[in-house]
Protein backbone atom coordinates (compact mmCIF):
# COMPACT_ATOMS: atom_id res chain seq x y z
CA UNK A 1 0.00 0.00 0.00
CA UNK A 2 1.69 3.57 -0.93
CA UNK A 3 1.66 6.13 1.32
CA UNK A 4 -1.67 7.88 1.32
CA UNK A 5 -1.06 10.86 3.05
CA UNK A 6 2.34 13.48 2.55
CA UNK A 7 2.76 16.49 4.83
CA UNK A 8 5.32 18.99 4.77
CA UNK A 9 6.88 22.23 6.39
CA UNK A 10 9.86 23.92 4.86
CA UNK A 11 11.58 27.04 3.73
CA UNK A 12 11.89 25.74 0.24
CA UNK A 13 9.48 26.86 -2.45
CA UNK A 14 6.66 24.67 -2.94
CA UNK A 15 7.32 21.56 -5.16
CA UNK A 16 4.01 21.44 -6.63
CA UNK A 17 5.16 18.71 -9.50
CA UNK A 18 6.36 16.43 -6.71
CA UNK A 19 2.13 17.11 -4.75
CA UNK A 20 1.15 16.31 -8.40
CA UNK A 21 2.88 13.31 -8.51
CA UNK A 22 2.06 11.72 -4.98
CA UNK A 23 -1.94 12.57 -5.95
CA UNK A 24 -1.70 10.19 -8.88
CA UNK A 25 -3.79 7.26 -8.28
CA UNK A 26 -5.33 5.19 -11.59
CA UNK A 27 -8.86 4.72 -8.92
CA UNK A 28 -8.97 8.51 -8.26
CA UNK A 29 -11.33 10.84 -11.11
CA UNK A 30 -11.05 13.86 -9.20
CA UNK A 31 -8.48 15.86 -7.95
CA UNK A 32 -9.21 19.11 -6.26
CA UNK A 33 -6.35 21.48 -4.83
CA UNK A 34 -6.47 24.76 -2.70
CA UNK A 35 -3.43 26.20 -2.99
CA UNK A 36 -2.75 30.08 -1.19
CA UNK A 37 -1.11 32.52 -2.89
CA UNK A 38 0.83 35.81 -1.05
CA UNK A 39 -1.76 38.76 -1.67
CA UNK A 40 -0.36 42.09 -2.29
CA UNK A 41 -2.61 43.72 0.23
CA UNK A 42 -4.24 42.99 3.57
CA UNK A 43 -7.54 44.79 3.31
CA UNK A 44 -6.32 48.41 2.10
CA UNK A 45 -3.07 48.22 3.35
CA UNK A 46 -0.85 47.33 0.70
CA UNK A 47 1.87 44.21 1.94
CA UNK A 48 5.61 44.60 0.02
CA UNK A 49 7.09 41.00 1.84
CA UNK A 50 5.96 38.87 4.62
CA UNK A 51 7.52 35.94 6.96
CA UNK A 52 5.63 32.92 8.03
CA UNK A 53 7.78 31.78 11.29
CA UNK A 54 6.27 27.97 12.54
CA UNK A 55 6.77 26.28 15.42
CA UNK A 56 8.16 23.27 12.92
CA UNK A 57 7.55 20.35 15.23
CA UNK A 58 4.75 20.79 16.19
CA UNK A 59 3.31 21.93 12.95
CA UNK A 60 4.38 18.76 11.22
CA UNK A 61 2.23 16.84 13.91
CA UNK A 62 -0.71 19.28 13.39
CA UNK A 63 -0.74 18.49 9.26
CA UNK A 64 -0.46 14.47 10.21
CA UNK A 65 -3.35 14.75 12.33
CA UNK A 66 -5.41 16.85 10.03
CA UNK A 67 -4.50 14.59 7.34
CA UNK A 68 -5.28 11.32 9.09
CA UNK A 69 -8.99 12.96 9.88
CA UNK A 70 -9.44 13.86 6.47
CA UNK A 71 -8.58 10.36 5.50
CA UNK A 72 -10.78 9.16 7.97
CA UNK A 73 -13.42 11.29 7.40
CA UNK A 74 -13.99 11.32 3.65
CA UNK A 75 -12.69 7.86 0.87
CA UNK A 76 -9.67 9.42 -0.05
CA UNK A 77 -6.90 8.11 -1.60
CA UNK A 78 -4.11 10.42 -1.76
CA UNK A 79 -3.78 13.75 0.61
CA UNK A 80 -0.84 16.06 0.71
CA UNK A 81 -0.24 19.45 3.07
CA UNK A 82 2.42 21.78 2.73
CA UNK A 83 3.36 24.70 4.03
CA UNK A 84 5.79 27.04 3.53
CA UNK A 85 8.02 29.12 6.14
CA UNK A 86 10.28 31.79 6.16
CA UNK A 87 10.22 35.11 3.57
CA UNK A 88 7.57 35.01 0.65
CA UNK A 89 6.97 37.62 -2.07
CA UNK A 90 3.67 38.34 -2.98
CA UNK A 91 2.26 35.98 -6.35
CA UNK A 92 4.43 32.89 -4.20
CA UNK A 93 2.18 29.71 -2.75
CA UNK A 94 2.30 29.48 0.77
CA UNK A 95 0.42 26.44 0.85
CA UNK A 96 -1.24 23.56 -1.02
CA UNK A 97 -4.03 21.28 0.17
CA UNK A 98 -4.11 18.41 -2.94
CA UNK A 99 -7.27 15.32 -2.52
CA UNK A 100 -7.37 12.46 -4.85
CA UNK A 101 -10.67 10.68 -4.09
CA UNK A 102 -12.62 8.30 -6.71
CA UNK A 103 -15.45 11.21 -6.42
CA UNK A 104 -15.28 14.66 -6.62
CA UNK A 105 -17.91 15.84 -3.62
CA UNK A 106 -15.64 14.04 -1.42
CA UNK A 107 -12.52 15.95 -2.99
CA UNK A 108 -13.73 19.29 -2.42
CA UNK A 109 -15.25 19.02 0.82
CA UNK A 110 -12.24 16.99 2.39
CA UNK A 111 -10.29 19.74 0.95
CA UNK A 112 -12.31 22.70 2.12
CA UNK A 113 -12.32 20.90 5.66
CA UNK A 114 -8.35 20.68 5.08
CA UNK A 115 -7.22 24.22 4.55
CA UNK A 116 -10.06 25.78 7.71
CA UNK A 117 -8.23 23.24 9.85
CA UNK A 118 -4.99 24.87 8.21
CA UNK A 119 -5.36 28.03 9.20
CA UNK A 120 -6.97 26.99 12.76
CA UNK A 121 -4.97 24.25 14.29
CA UNK A 122 -1.54 24.74 12.73
CA UNK A 123 1.20 26.87 14.57
CA UNK A 124 2.16 29.31 11.84
CA UNK A 125 2.36 33.05 12.11
CA UNK A 126 2.46 35.51 9.36
CA UNK A 127 4.36 38.47 10.04
CA UNK A 128 3.21 41.22 6.92
CA UNK A 129 5.70 44.44 6.35
CA UNK A 130 3.30 46.88 4.73
CA UNK A 131 4.64 49.70 2.32
CA UNK A 132 4.43 52.32 4.74
CA UNK A 133 7.46 51.17 7.00
CA UNK A 134 4.77 49.20 9.82
CA UNK A 135 4.77 45.37 10.03
CA UNK A 136 2.31 42.99 11.97
CA UNK A 137 1.50 39.38 13.17
CA UNK A 138 -1.65 38.67 11.68
CA UNK A 139 -3.76 36.34 13.05
CA UNK A 140 -6.81 34.55 11.25
CA UNK A 141 -10.35 34.57 11.83
CA UNK A 142 -11.93 31.54 11.56
CA UNK B 1 11.58 24.30 36.00
CA UNK B 2 10.38 24.13 32.82
CA UNK B 3 11.58 25.25 29.51
CA UNK B 4 8.66 27.58 27.77
CA UNK B 5 8.99 28.44 23.69
CA UNK B 6 7.68 31.38 22.71
CA UNK B 7 6.73 32.27 18.84
CA UNK B 8 5.48 35.77 16.75
CA UNK B 9 4.26 38.28 18.98
CA UNK B 10 5.01 36.92 22.03
CA UNK B 11 8.40 36.06 21.43
CA UNK B 12 9.08 39.74 20.16
CA UNK B 13 7.21 41.01 23.14
CA UNK B 14 9.10 38.83 25.42
CA UNK B 15 12.70 39.01 23.64
CA UNK B 16 13.14 35.71 23.58
CA UNK B 17 12.17 32.45 22.14
CA UNK B 18 12.54 30.08 25.22
CA UNK B 19 11.91 31.41 29.12
CA UNK B 20 12.61 29.25 32.20
CA UNK B 21 9.32 29.15 34.72
CA UNK B 22 9.58 28.18 38.21
CA UNK B 23 6.11 26.19 38.69
CA UNK B 24 5.11 24.58 41.49
CA UNK B 25 4.69 20.19 40.93
CA UNK B 26 1.29 19.73 40.70
CA UNK B 27 1.01 23.02 37.64
CA UNK B 28 -1.30 22.54 35.05
CA UNK B 29 -1.24 24.44 31.49
CA UNK B 30 -3.90 27.33 33.11
CA UNK B 31 -0.79 28.03 35.35
CA UNK B 32 1.89 29.36 32.37
CA UNK B 33 -0.10 32.68 31.06
CA UNK B 34 -0.40 33.94 34.91
CA UNK B 35 3.80 32.82 35.25
CA UNK B 36 4.75 34.48 32.27
CA UNK B 37 2.34 37.89 32.85
CA UNK B 38 4.02 38.36 36.14
CA UNK B 39 7.37 37.68 34.82
CA UNK B 40 6.79 39.35 31.43
CA UNK B 41 4.26 42.68 31.86
CA UNK B 42 4.23 43.24 28.06
CA UNK B 43 3.23 39.73 27.10
CA UNK B 44 0.35 40.00 29.57
CA UNK B 45 -2.07 41.32 27.60
CA UNK B 46 -1.55 39.44 24.69
CA UNK B 47 -1.72 35.47 27.12
CA UNK B 48 -5.69 35.55 26.96
CA UNK B 49 -6.07 34.93 23.21
CA UNK B 50 -3.18 32.35 23.50
CA UNK B 51 -3.06 28.68 24.07
CA UNK B 52 -0.52 26.13 25.70
CA UNK B 53 1.07 23.29 24.01
CA UNK B 54 2.72 20.54 25.56
CA UNK B 55 4.09 17.85 23.70
CA UNK B 56 3.65 19.20 20.48
CA UNK B 57 -0.63 19.30 20.97
CA UNK B 58 -2.75 21.65 22.35
CA UNK B 59 -3.60 21.66 26.03
CA UNK B 60 -6.81 22.07 28.11
CA UNK B 61 -6.38 23.91 31.15
CA UNK B 62 -6.39 21.34 33.55
CA UNK B 63 -3.32 19.04 31.77
CA UNK B 64 -0.85 18.46 34.55
CA UNK B 65 2.50 19.74 32.97
CA UNK B 66 5.77 17.37 34.31
CA UNK B 67 9.48 17.47 34.02
CA UNK B 68 10.76 17.68 30.77
CA UNK B 69 7.69 18.36 29.05
CA UNK B 70 8.05 20.15 26.07
CA UNK B 71 5.93 23.40 26.72
CA UNK B 72 4.95 26.18 24.60
CA UNK B 73 2.70 29.35 24.20
CA UNK B 74 0.79 29.87 20.87
CA UNK B 75 -0.68 32.85 19.81
CA UNK B 76 -3.51 33.24 17.38
CA UNK B 77 -1.92 31.24 14.36
CA UNK B 78 -2.38 32.65 10.92
CA UNK B 79 -0.97 29.65 8.51
CA UNK B 80 -2.89 28.97 5.16
CA UNK C 1 -8.11 44.79 -17.58
CA UNK C 2 -6.48 41.26 -17.98
CA UNK C 3 -8.81 38.60 -19.58
CA UNK C 4 -10.40 37.23 -16.41
CA UNK C 5 -11.81 33.81 -18.48
CA UNK C 6 -10.43 31.28 -20.52
CA UNK C 7 -11.85 28.19 -21.32
CA UNK C 8 -10.33 25.86 -24.57
CA UNK C 9 -11.33 22.31 -26.24
CA UNK C 10 -8.54 20.69 -27.92
CA UNK C 11 -6.85 17.08 -28.21
CA UNK C 12 -3.49 18.02 -26.52
CA UNK C 13 -2.55 17.06 -23.28
CA UNK C 14 -3.71 19.60 -20.92
CA UNK C 15 -0.92 22.76 -20.47
CA UNK C 16 -1.39 22.41 -16.39
CA UNK C 17 1.57 25.73 -16.12
CA UNK C 18 -0.74 27.59 -18.66
CA UNK C 19 -3.29 27.13 -16.39
CA UNK C 20 -1.30 28.20 -13.40
CA UNK C 21 0.01 30.93 -15.29
CA UNK C 22 -3.98 32.28 -15.99
CA UNK C 23 -4.84 32.24 -12.29
CA UNK C 24 -1.84 34.18 -11.31
CA UNK C 25 -3.11 37.59 -10.00
CA UNK C 26 -1.42 39.07 -6.73
CA UNK C 27 -5.01 40.68 -5.41
CA UNK C 28 -6.04 36.39 -5.26
CA UNK C 29 -5.50 35.06 -2.04
CA UNK C 30 -6.61 31.74 -3.31
CA UNK C 31 -6.80 29.26 -6.03
CA UNK C 32 -9.18 26.27 -5.86
CA UNK C 33 -8.33 23.74 -8.90
CA UNK C 34 -10.23 20.37 -9.78
CA UNK C 35 -8.88 18.30 -11.90
CA UNK C 36 -10.84 15.22 -13.82
CA UNK C 37 -8.19 12.43 -14.45
CA UNK C 38 -9.15 9.09 -16.57
CA UNK C 39 -9.90 6.38 -13.85
CA UNK C 40 -9.35 2.96 -14.23
CA UNK C 41 -12.06 1.29 -14.16
CA UNK C 42 -15.74 2.12 -14.19
CA UNK C 43 -17.76 0.46 -11.26
CA UNK C 44 -16.26 -2.86 -11.83
CA UNK C 45 -15.34 -2.61 -15.23
CA UNK C 46 -11.91 -2.01 -16.07
CA UNK C 47 -11.10 0.66 -18.79
CA UNK C 48 -8.25 0.34 -21.01
CA UNK C 49 -8.87 3.65 -23.05
CA UNK C 50 -11.60 5.75 -23.82
CA UNK C 51 -12.06 8.61 -26.10
CA UNK C 52 -13.82 12.17 -25.61
CA UNK C 53 -16.01 13.17 -28.99
CA UNK C 54 -17.10 16.72 -28.56
CA UNK C 55 -19.34 19.32 -30.82
CA UNK C 56 -16.82 21.56 -30.67
CA UNK C 57 -18.10 24.86 -31.29
CA UNK C 58 -21.26 24.60 -29.00
CA UNK C 59 -18.45 23.32 -26.33
CA UNK C 60 -16.63 26.26 -26.46
CA UNK C 61 -19.52 28.10 -26.50
CA UNK C 62 -20.79 26.71 -23.00
CA UNK C 63 -18.23 26.62 -21.21
CA UNK C 64 -17.70 30.65 -21.77
CA UNK C 65 -21.49 30.47 -20.86
CA UNK C 66 -20.50 29.13 -17.48
CA UNK C 67 -17.71 30.80 -16.93
CA UNK C 68 -19.25 33.88 -17.19
CA UNK C 69 -21.51 32.81 -14.93
CA UNK C 70 -19.01 31.96 -12.26
CA UNK C 71 -17.79 35.21 -12.42
CA UNK C 72 -21.26 37.05 -12.44
CA UNK C 73 -22.27 35.10 -9.23
CA UNK C 74 -18.93 34.67 -7.28
CA UNK C 75 -15.96 37.46 -7.31
CA UNK C 76 -13.21 35.88 -8.76
CA UNK C 77 -10.45 37.28 -10.68
CA UNK C 78 -9.53 34.48 -13.03
CA UNK C 79 -11.25 31.15 -14.28
CA UNK C 80 -9.65 28.79 -16.57
CA UNK C 81 -11.71 25.60 -17.93
CA UNK C 82 -9.88 23.53 -19.89
CA UNK C 83 -11.33 20.49 -21.58
CA UNK C 84 -9.23 17.78 -23.78
CA UNK C 85 -11.02 15.70 -26.36
CA UNK C 86 -9.68 12.95 -28.60
CA UNK C 87 -8.18 9.62 -26.94
CA UNK C 88 -7.06 9.09 -23.55
CA UNK C 89 -4.76 6.74 -21.19
CA UNK C 90 -5.67 5.82 -17.86
CA UNK C 91 -4.32 8.70 -15.34
CA UNK C 92 -4.41 11.46 -18.08
CA UNK C 93 -6.07 14.65 -16.83
CA UNK C 94 -9.71 15.36 -19.18
CA UNK C 95 -10.92 18.33 -17.55
CA UNK C 96 -9.04 21.39 -15.51
CA UNK C 97 -11.43 23.89 -13.62
CA UNK C 98 -9.14 26.74 -12.20
CA UNK C 99 -10.82 29.69 -10.20
CA UNK C 100 -8.91 32.60 -8.09
CA UNK C 101 -10.56 34.77 -5.73
CA UNK C 102 -9.34 37.18 -3.10
CA UNK C 103 -11.05 34.93 -0.53
CA UNK C 104 -11.25 30.99 -0.57
CA UNK C 105 -15.15 30.18 -0.09
CA UNK C 106 -16.02 32.08 -3.29
CA UNK C 107 -13.46 30.24 -4.97
CA UNK C 108 -14.14 26.42 -3.83
CA UNK C 109 -18.08 27.36 -3.82
CA UNK C 110 -16.93 28.44 -8.05
CA UNK C 111 -14.90 25.81 -8.76
CA UNK C 112 -17.07 23.13 -7.77
CA UNK C 113 -20.45 24.98 -9.48
CA UNK C 114 -17.92 24.91 -12.63
CA UNK C 115 -17.16 21.29 -13.11
CA UNK C 116 -20.64 20.24 -11.85
CA UNK C 117 -22.20 22.97 -14.88
CA UNK C 118 -19.16 21.20 -17.19
CA UNK C 119 -20.84 17.61 -16.72
CA UNK C 120 -24.24 18.77 -17.21
CA UNK C 121 -24.18 21.70 -19.80
CA UNK C 122 -21.41 20.97 -22.21
CA UNK C 123 -21.59 18.60 -25.69
CA UNK C 124 -18.80 16.48 -25.02
CA UNK C 125 -18.99 12.52 -25.15
CA UNK C 126 -16.97 9.96 -22.98
CA UNK C 127 -16.49 6.34 -25.23
CA UNK C 128 -14.98 3.91 -22.48
CA UNK C 129 -13.15 0.69 -23.61
CA UNK C 130 -13.33 -2.00 -21.38
CA UNK C 131 -10.64 -5.02 -20.53
CA UNK C 132 -13.35 -7.48 -22.29
CA UNK C 133 -13.37 -5.96 -25.12
CA UNK C 134 -16.31 -4.28 -25.07
CA UNK C 135 -17.27 -0.33 -25.24
CA UNK C 136 -19.97 2.26 -24.17
CA UNK C 137 -21.04 5.82 -24.37
CA UNK C 138 -21.33 6.99 -20.85
CA UNK C 139 -23.68 9.41 -18.99
CA UNK C 140 -23.17 11.35 -16.60
CA UNK C 141 -25.57 11.72 -14.04
CA UNK C 142 -25.91 14.78 -12.42
CA UNK D 1 -34.20 21.58 -45.47
CA UNK D 2 -32.33 21.15 -42.38
CA UNK D 3 -28.67 19.98 -42.01
CA UNK D 4 -28.85 17.95 -38.54
CA UNK D 5 -25.55 17.15 -36.72
CA UNK D 6 -24.88 14.11 -34.53
CA UNK D 7 -22.91 12.59 -32.07
CA UNK D 8 -21.69 9.87 -30.02
CA UNK D 9 -24.59 6.96 -29.97
CA UNK D 10 -26.61 9.01 -31.77
CA UNK D 11 -24.21 9.07 -34.69
CA UNK D 12 -22.97 5.47 -34.52
CA UNK D 13 -26.39 4.37 -34.58
CA UNK D 14 -27.64 6.83 -37.59
CA UNK D 15 -24.12 5.73 -39.67
CA UNK D 16 -23.60 9.38 -40.17
CA UNK D 17 -22.59 12.65 -38.51
CA UNK D 18 -24.91 14.44 -40.41
CA UNK D 19 -28.12 13.95 -41.36
CA UNK D 20 -30.63 15.97 -43.68
CA UNK D 21 -34.22 16.46 -43.02
CA UNK D 22 -37.03 17.53 -44.69
CA UNK D 23 -39.48 19.68 -42.40
CA UNK D 24 -42.54 22.19 -42.53
CA UNK D 25 -41.18 26.22 -42.94
CA UNK D 26 -42.70 25.88 -39.39
CA UNK D 27 -41.00 23.20 -37.63
CA UNK D 28 -39.75 23.89 -33.94
CA UNK D 29 -37.30 21.63 -31.87
CA UNK D 30 -39.90 19.43 -30.96
CA UNK D 31 -40.44 18.29 -34.69
CA UNK D 32 -37.16 16.78 -34.81
CA UNK D 33 -36.82 13.72 -33.17
CA UNK D 34 -39.85 12.42 -34.17
CA UNK D 35 -38.77 13.23 -38.05
CA UNK D 36 -34.89 11.30 -37.34
CA UNK D 37 -37.38 8.54 -35.40
CA UNK D 38 -39.26 8.34 -38.56
CA UNK D 39 -36.13 7.91 -41.02
CA UNK D 40 -33.87 6.29 -38.96
CA UNK D 41 -35.94 3.46 -36.66
CA UNK D 42 -32.51 1.96 -34.86
CA UNK D 43 -32.10 6.01 -33.59
CA UNK D 44 -35.75 6.23 -32.15
CA UNK D 45 -35.44 4.67 -28.66
CA UNK D 46 -32.45 7.12 -27.72
CA UNK D 47 -33.72 10.20 -28.99
CA UNK D 48 -36.17 10.76 -25.64
CA UNK D 49 -32.97 11.18 -23.85
CA UNK D 50 -31.54 13.86 -26.17
CA UNK D 51 -31.54 17.71 -26.15
CA UNK D 52 -31.50 19.45 -29.15
CA UNK D 53 -29.58 22.51 -30.05
CA UNK D 54 -30.27 25.01 -32.33
CA UNK D 55 -27.16 27.24 -33.29
CA UNK D 56 -25.19 26.02 -30.45
CA UNK D 57 -27.42 26.77 -27.37
CA UNK D 58 -29.73 24.24 -26.20
CA UNK D 59 -32.98 24.80 -27.23
CA UNK D 60 -37.05 25.05 -26.00
CA UNK D 61 -39.55 22.44 -27.52
CA UNK D 62 -40.82 25.66 -29.20
CA UNK D 63 -37.84 27.05 -30.71
CA UNK D 64 -38.47 27.46 -34.24
CA UNK D 65 -36.42 26.30 -36.53
CA UNK D 66 -34.89 28.70 -39.33
CA UNK D 67 -33.43 28.14 -42.93
CA UNK D 68 -29.81 27.97 -42.26
CA UNK D 69 -30.28 27.23 -38.44
CA UNK D 70 -27.16 24.77 -36.93
CA UNK D 71 -29.27 22.02 -35.48
CA UNK D 72 -27.56 19.15 -33.73
CA UNK D 73 -28.57 16.13 -31.31
CA UNK D 74 -27.43 16.09 -27.86
CA UNK D 75 -27.73 12.93 -26.54
CA UNK D 76 -26.94 12.64 -22.96
CA UNK D 77 -23.23 13.92 -22.10
CA UNK D 78 -20.54 12.62 -20.26
CA UNK D 79 -17.91 15.08 -20.55
CA UNK D 80 -15.67 16.11 -17.20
Amino acid sequence: MEMIAWVHVAPEAIDTAAIDRHLEDPASGGRVLFEGVVRDRHHDRPVLSLEYEAYAEMAVEQLRAIASTMTARWPLRRVAIVHRVGQLLVGEIAVVIGVASPHRAEAFEACRYGIDAVKREVPIWKHEHYADGTSRWQENDC
Amino acid sequence: MVIVKLFAQVRELAGSSEIQLELPDDARAADIAPAIAARFPLVARVMPSARIAINRAFADPDTPIRAGDEVAVIPPVSGG
